[in-house]
């Protein structure tokens, strides 16, 4: 990959990296346009973007469409909200400021830490993710869907770019060590803030600051694995990163086109409001369920291989290296299953609270299916997210070459984990116990009021009994706000980027502001002493110079 | 090779039955064994049989407030934790499942079944359902922790992380009685009382609806749906104890392939699961029940612990800096 | 050929201002400044030779004048249309001469090859576009006019005593007579002037044509000029003249860097030239978020960009001049193309009068006419160097050549640039597709709105798929004043 | 040969002196006469320049700067100040003794910039260089520190006698400098003329603290 100058030619390429990454965008596209976006110039800008980036042979082609879809991105969520937008623009310029001068720097770790700076900012890693949960809900579903499955994805797409292929020999340990710590903190508020988030939207965006993490962190794995010659670990943590691309590919966007159906026909996306829609919506419900599982890496889901093949990863990683850095990596382990735990709550708590139950509200109970599109595409991510759960073991060997290219040394052991005989165990057991409750127990049930711990039935004027008395959205995560939040988030359950990293960028930048007004209301006088003494200052710094 | 294969088959099919067969039974014990410490006389050890007995014959009520996914959640629990069973040796090692036993693939299990049931809790939309979900989320949360790093110290021991590889290796090459080991015993015995729902974190046998946990959940249930969770219950019990005797007293487990070492084992396996069920007991009548926000602090020690355990390995291979 | 191009403007205000209606005095406006666009094209056949002739530079930069001063001519035609009751006749006879000498004296600024015509043609430039702004005789409008007089003067003033520095420092290789003032001459033989007399030179020289530059801390008259000034006026205000005034920069700049290299006594310019800079960049950004009048705004912008140019030439060197002088005209393009398409905005809104350009006054303006409003928009993102607009190639190779040759640098660049584009698309987003205020009722986009558009488009097409040809002159310059 | 020099020194000198004198006058009267002096002088040298060297130019731009620096111009103001009888003292925006401080300071800078150079086998020594040089910034210091827009103007018109003292000792300098001085102190006037009428009707003064009120109001 050559440096392109402007006016020299833009070049495009596609290696199995490319391929895989466009391979990952393609059936989001598809999805989106046909959540609503089919007509809106912009997204397909944005689209083309995407593309040119992924299929850029040199840098400046790399550059021209990451901005190109920064801009349409941008766009797109200024028709949905303005304040997001102006919060969302600087993280993207920022990523280009970094980005532009790292791909021009001679390869090196100053390279590096920018490539991570820059694309690290544009894919929502700890801590420079506090736009990602605001900008993203902020545009039409279709949009949102392909911001947090793919946009993010090609700023991942970057970093591997560059930290394997690009800077591969180059490459020190300790880079992957910081995209770890980056990552492990990215699992962790992610994972927390998707348990507490109250909007639905929000919350998917927190679970893809979460999951960008977990391809972060193995990712980092891979590198320092790489870097140290271990073989196995490299295999390892790129499999599942790579697999976590693929399989967050799919069912974020899913989510988050079914989080649109429900804005759409309840009218609202926050999850107190929300509650048993899956009566009034069964398909949407199925397929947020499938969604969910993913979004859980619960087994015989989408989400599990990934998760497997990380946490052996990670493991192995435990294995090599100084005692600091082990002990480092236990910690990780231990943060990786705080993570893995919270997201299950998370995706419980989503489809439990918004789904199940009864509904919050009127509008929620007055629910209708969604329309045809957006319903086909989040089916057809839904089918695809079917072999990427029964049949890791041949995606992976899909994946080899692209691992082959990243780390040509590194092993690729088939994966310990095999859903299919999973499957056919519970097949059995069901079949068993199908057997023996249809042989021996009572066939059919009842439809009766609930029990409820023996509380009278409802009101006839409350057909769903009183809302206030089943929990809330906020209810259910309130323990763990107790346990958790209070030591992790900043006071308010803030964001703690937001508020330790954010808040005195802007008061800062609000200094500057003032003093730039107190220039301008100078009057002409103080104008023409501005001129006269800098005048005299650079005079005096002549004469000094020539002087000495 | 057949021949092999035929013989690990049959343990195979030895193990599974033997697992759903003894489930209640265990919980019978433990059970009885309870209100016996209490001075209470308390049910036969076969009661577990007969309370299954009777919901299978109840007809089965659903709420008119849940969805067409009620009863999905029950069959997703059992099932999950049934797999989960099946995957944990229990007398004998080289199952035809061990490749399957994945540590993290049990975990994974357990986490599903535990989703599933959450699900449940929240199906009807009242209070107490809702309440024991959020709890158990909670706890789900540290316990998930505690046991990865755990796992972890078994990874660095036994270099593979399959329940079989793992009780395989601790039962040949010597270990010995290392300090990590009994670190990592105290925090996978804490994530074990958790996951079981047995006290200080729950109790079984507590019906304050405000105070229950995994009880709380079930509410709504009842007949066969009912008989699926409590079935899981029981069939999770055995299956920590199984998982915790073929790690930490592996010994005179027998092997698949050679028939003769099969009693042994058996009796083995036997006397080692009633010596657990015996000691549970003991131990929930001597502590007491603590409240839910303790248990985070509970489980929080015994992630330290498991950390703990691997921090001393890495001190015992003497490696730098 | 180019004699015609400066003195019939020149030759024609006097006329302008003398006789004829406003409407008469515009259409010859728009006619003689096509007539120059087209002289000005036609100097690349015949660049002619002496006291007045057109370098590569000359041409390139003399090329643009002619083509911003006539699609001016004509903004400013259909500006007459909207704004003539609102002046008297006499106000509007010397706005068009003035518009005339604006734009003879800039040309004279690019084609002159003696310092001291560069001078001339600077300060008449200026004394014109003084009473420019003045013209509509508001009290703000003065104040402005006087602002801009009195800095302006002193900024002449400084010039004035750089270039006698020059001719100066230029005797002991040239010794007395013109060419010791003549550019050409003086860039031959650098190497042997007075180093240490040409380094005061060139301060003084920095300062004042840094005045007409308006670099910070020598900004001072531009915002007012532009929010209080005629509206098209700030046009050839914020484009020629900065350019000019850049171009005279770079040249001076030049033979201090010769004379430093080839071991002179002088001390190198690059130190000033990045002060200067990155004052004005960082005075921009900040200034940026606390405004409420549109043009004032942009006034603020065009004095990021012409520190941008600044920082280039500071930065030195071939590619980095090159980018300068790219970003230069680019900058020249968008701003003009912004500044009109920006009157048809207050036009669309009622009038076009001072004070009618404010954010809250036009903001929501796609609901008033779409095509207007995303022109508008699209020149306002242009600004911000993001692609596909052209300025982010010139800005692109700027900060490649400061990573490279300076990278201390690059950080506050960066910086700058970051906030800046920042502060721009802020204030994009509602302007364009905000909510309207109340009783805004759609209407019709004027046809020059399509000028904006070629405006814009040239300017892409310049930076993404630059004539060979151009690349060619523009780099020959480079490499000639680097 | 020495003779030309000690008197183009003198004559330098004195300006430079009535130039610092700028600084130290309070009423707009006194600086009007001062200036006119200081123009005076200035065509002298001029004159005594040609003179040395044998330049017809510069016997013109003696002439012009005698004309309208030392004549012209001081009657204008003089009728200006009489016209809008305009408070005599002018309030300076720096205690005087300070910016009277600061202008030895800036003489001294101008020195220690031109010190420096090498002027071989040119008429024009340092020590003028250094004059003019220092003759400018207190003009510009008499702009920075004066509040009343004719004694602004006061200081712009004695830097412009720094310029042409610069200008009249350059060596067979081409006429294009002077002329433009000439046309800028002109154009200038004429210019400022304009200015001090229109704003006269909107402030009812000069003085520019009128301006200054409607910049306070942040825009």
């Amino acid at each position: 990959m050559f440096v392109g100058l402007p006016g020299q030619g833009m070049h495009v390429h596609l290696d199995a990296l490319s391929l895989l990454f466009l391979g990952i965008l393609l059936p989001q596209v598809v999805a989106g346009a046909l959540a609503g976006m089919r007509n809106s110039p912009t997204f397909w800008v944005f689209v083309l973007g995407m593309g040119l980036a992924l299929a850029a042979a040199d840098a400046f082609t790399l550059i021209l469409g990451f901005e190109l879809m920064s801009a349409a991105s941008w766009l797109l969520v200024l028709r949905g909200d303005q304040k997001p937008a102006t919060l969302y623009v600087g993280m993207a310029i920022f990523s280009a400021a970094c980005l532009v001068p790292a791909v021009f720097l001679p390869a090196g770790s100053i390279a590096f830490l920018l490539i991570v700076l820059g694309a690290g900012a544009k894919a929502g890693l700890a801590p420079l993710h506090f736009w990602l949960p605001r900008a993203h809900p902020a545009p039409p579903a279709g949009v949102s869907a392909l911001m947090s499955g793919g946009m993010v994805k090609v700023a991942l797409y970057v970093i591997i770019r560059y930290g394997f292929v690009v800077l591969g020999p180059e490459a020190q340990p300790w880079w992957g060590g910081v995209l770890v710590a980056a990552g492990a903190a990215s699992v962790l508020v992610g994972a927390l803030r998707a348990m507490l988030e109250t909007e639905l939207k929000t919350m998917l965006a927190c679970s893809t600051v979460e999951h960008v993490g977990l391809i972060a962190v193995g990712l980092g794995i891979a590198l320092r694995a790489k870097a140290m010659g271990d073989a196995t670990t490299a295999g390892l943590g790129l499999q599942a990163a790579l697999l976590c691309a693929v399989a967050h590919g799919l069912y974020k966007p899913l989510l988050f086109i079914g989080a649109g159906e429900v804005k759409h026909s309840v009218g609202t996306t926050s999850l107190n409001w929300l509650g048993g829609l899956a009566r009034a919506m069964p398909r949407l419900g199925l397929l947020m369920l499938a969604g969910a599982a993913g979004m859980a890496a619960l087994p015989l889901g989408p989400g599990f291989a990934p998760e497997f093949l990380l946490w052996h990863a990670a493991i192995g990683a435990a294995g090599t290296g100084g005692i600091v850095a082990r002990i480092g990596f236990t910690a990780l382990l231990a943060l990786l299953g705080l993570g893995a735990a919270l997201a299950i709550g998370a995706a419980v708590r989503m489809f439990g609270v918004a789904f199940l139950g009864r509904p919050r509200t009127l509008q929620a109970a007055a629910a209708e299916e969604g329309e045809r599109g957006p319903l086909i595409g989040m089916a057809l991510l839904a089918a695809l997210c079917v072999p990427v759960a029964l049949l890791p073991n041949l995606l992976l060997d899909a994946l080899s070459p692209v691992i082959r290219l990243l780390a040509p040394q590194a092993a690729q052991p088939p994966l310990a984990y095999a859903p299919l005989p999973l499957a056919g165990l519970a097949g059995l057991v069901a079949v068993g116990a199908a057997f023996i409750l249809y042989r021996h127990g009572v066939r059919g049930s009842r439809e009766v009021p609930a029990w409820n711990g023996g509380f009278g039935k409802p009101p006839p004027w409350l057909p769903f009994g009183d809302p206030a008395t089943q929990p809330s959205a906020t209810g259910f995560g309130e323990p763990i706000a107790r346990a958790i939040g209070r030591g992790l988030l900043a006071p308010g359950g803030a964001d703690p980027s937001e508020a330790f990293l954010l808040a005195p960028l802007a008061r800062l930048h609000l200094r500057g502001v003032r003093v730039a007004e107190r220039i301008r209301r100078a009057t002409i006088r103080q104008r023409l002493a501005f001129i006269f003494t800098a005048l005299v200052a650079f005079l005096l710094a002549l004469g000094l110079g020539e002087g000495g | 090779m057949l021949l092999n294969f035929l013989l690990r088959l049959i343990a195979t099919m030895l193990h599974v039955g033997l697992t759903f067969a003894l489930a209640p039974l265990v919980m019978g014990v433990v059970t009885t064994l309870r209100a016996w410490v209490l001075g209470r006389r308390g049910p036969p050890v076969v009661q577990p049989y007969r309370d299954l007995y009777k919901l299978l014959r109840k007809s089965t009520l659903v709420p008119e407030t849940a969805s067409q996914l009620f009863s999905a959640w029950p069959l997703a629990c059992a099932l999950s934790i049934a797999v989960a069973a099946m995957l944990v040796p229990g007398f004998c090692t080289g199952l035809l499942t061990a490749p399957l036993s994945d540590f993290v693939t049990i975990m994974g299990l357990l986490a599903l079944a535990r989703a599933a049931t959450m699900l449940g809790g929240l199906e009807t939309g009242f209070g107490f359902g809702g309440a024991g979900a959020a709890r158990e989320a909670l706890y789900g949360v540290f316990a998930e922790g505690a046991l990865l790093v755990v796992l972890l110290g078994f990874g660095l021991l036994a270099h593979g992380v399959t329940v079989d590889g793992i009780a395989v290796a601790f039962d040949t090459q010597h270990i010995g009685i290392s300090v990590s080991l009994g670190f990592a015993l105290a925090a996978m015995l804490a994530v074990a009382l958790t996951e079981t729902g047995r006290i200080p974190t729950d109790n079984p046998a507590g019906h304050l609806e405000l105070a229950m946990v995994h009880e709380a959940m079930l509410l709504e249930y009842s007949g066969r749906n009912l008989l699926l969770l409590n079935y899981a219950a029981m069939l999770r019990l055995l299956l920590w104890m199984s998982l915790i005797g073929s790690i930490f007293l592996p010994f005179g487990m027998a092997r698949a392939t050679d028939i003769l070492s099969w009693p042994g084992g058996l009796v083995l396996w036997l006397v080692k699961l009633a010596a657990m069920s015996a000691v549970l007991p003991v131990f929930e009548v001597s502590s007491a029940k603590m409240r839910v926000f303790r248990v985070p602090e509970f489980l929080g020690v015994a992630m330290l612990l498991g950390m703990l355990a691997a921090i001393f390995l890495f001190v015992a291979a003497r490696i730098g800096a | 050929m180019i004699l015609i191009a400066i003195i019939l403007p020149l030759l024609a205000a006097p006329f302008l201002g003398l006789i004829g209606s406003p409407r008469q005095g515009a259409i010859a406006n728009v006619a003689l400044s096509g007539i120059v666009f087209i002289l000005t094209i036609a100097a690349f056949a015949a660049p002619g030779s002496g006291l007045v002739h057109a370098d590569d530079l000359g041409l390139v930069f003399g090329g643009v004048t002619g083509f911003t001063g006539l699609t001016t001519a004509v903004a400013s035609f259909f500006y007459l249309r909207e704004a003539e009751p609102r002046l008297s006749l006499r106000r509007w006879r010397v706005y068009h001469a003035m518009c005339q000498v604006v734009l003879g004296s800039t040309l004279l600024g690019l084609y002159a090859d003696n310092i001291g015509l560069l001078w001339a043609a600077v300060e008449g430039a200026t004394i014109a576009a003084t009473l420019g702004v003045s013209m509509p005789r508001t009290a703000s409008a003065l104040e402005a006019a006087w602002k801009y007089f009195i800095l302006g003067g002193v900024g002449i003033g400084l010039a004035l005593f750089g270039t006698m520095l020059v001719y100066l420092a230029a005797q002991p290789a040239l010794g007395p007579g013109f060419s010791a003032m003549s550019f050409t001459a003086l860039t031959a033989h650098a190497a042997g002037m007075d180093g240490s007399l040409l380094t005061l030179a060139f301060v003084l020289i920095l300062f004042g044509y840094g005045t007409k530059a308006a670099l910070v801390p020598l900004h001072g008259w531009l915002p007012d000029a532009y929010a209080e000034g005629p509206a098209p006026l700030t046009t050839s205000l914020s484009g020629p003249l900065i350019n000019v005034a850049l171009i005279a920069i770079l040249r001076f700049r030049h033979m201090l860097e010769a004379n430093f290299t080839s071991g002179g006594t002088a001390l190198p310019p690059g130190p000033f030239l990045l002060t200067l800079g990155l004052a004005s960049l960082f005075l921009a950004a900040f200034s940026f978020s606390r405004r409420r009048d549109a043009r004032r705004f942009f006034g603020f912008s065009s004095i990021e960009h012409s520190g941008i140019a600044a920082f280039a030439f500071g930065i030195g060197g071939a590619a980095a001049v090159f980018g300068g002088l790219l970003h230069m005209l680019l900058h020249t393009l968008i701003k003009s193309a912004l500044l009109q398409v920006l009157i048809r905005a207050a036009a669309l809104r009622g009038s076009t009068a001072p004070g009618h350009y404010g954010f809250s006054h036009l903001r929501g303006l796609i609901h008033s006419n779409k095509y207007t409003a995303l022109v508008l928009g699209a020149a306002m993102f242009g600004l911000t160097g993001l692609p596909p607009s052209g300025l982010f190639v010139s800005e692109f190779i700027i900060v490649m050549q400061t990573i490279q040759r300076s990278p201390w640098a690059s950080l506050p660049l960066g910086l700058g640039l970051l906030l800046c584009a920042v502060a721009i698309l802020r204030n994009l987003g509602p302007l364009v597709f905000g909510h309207a205020p109340p009783r805004t009722k759609p209407a019709k986009a004027t046809p020059e709105t399509h000028l904006v558009t070629l405006h814009l488009a040239l300017s892409v097409v310049l930076a993404f798929a630059m004539p060979p040809m151009l690349v060619g002159l523009l780099s020959q310059v480079a490499e000639a004043l680097k | 040969m020495s003779l030309t020099f000690s008197l183009a020194h003198l004559m330098g000198g004195i300006i430079l002196v009535f130039g610092f004198s700028l600084l130290s006058q309070r009423r707009l009267a006194a600086m009007i006469t001062i200036y006119q002096i200081q123009a005076f002088v200035l065509s002298a040298a001029a004159f005594w320049q040609g003179y040395a060297q044998h330049e017809v130019n510069l016997y013109l731009t003696g002439l012009i700067t005698l004309v309208i620096k030392a004549i012209a111009l001081p009657i204008g103001l003089r009728m200006i100040v009489a016209k809008f009888n305009m408070i005599r003292a002018v309030e300076t925006a720096m205690p005087v003794l300070l910016s009277t401080i600061i202008g030895v300071g800036l003489i001294g800078v101008a020195v220690l910039v031109v010190l420096p150079s090498t002027l071989s086998a040119v008429s024009l020594t340092r020590e003028d260089l250094a004059i003019a040089l220092s003759v400018v910034l207190l003009g510009l210091l008499v702009m920075t520190t004066r509040r009343n827009a004719l004694a602004q103007i006061i200081g712009f018109l004695s830097t412009e006698n720094g310029l042409v003292l610069a200008a009249i000792g350059m060596p067979g300098m081409p006429f294009v400098a002077e002329f433009s001085v000439a046309l800028l102190v002109l154009l200038a006037f004429l210019v400022v003329g304009v200015f001090l009428f229109r704003i006269r009707e909107h402030f009812d003064t000069l003085d520019l603290t009128g301006i200054e009120e409607i910049e306070r109001r942040g825009r």
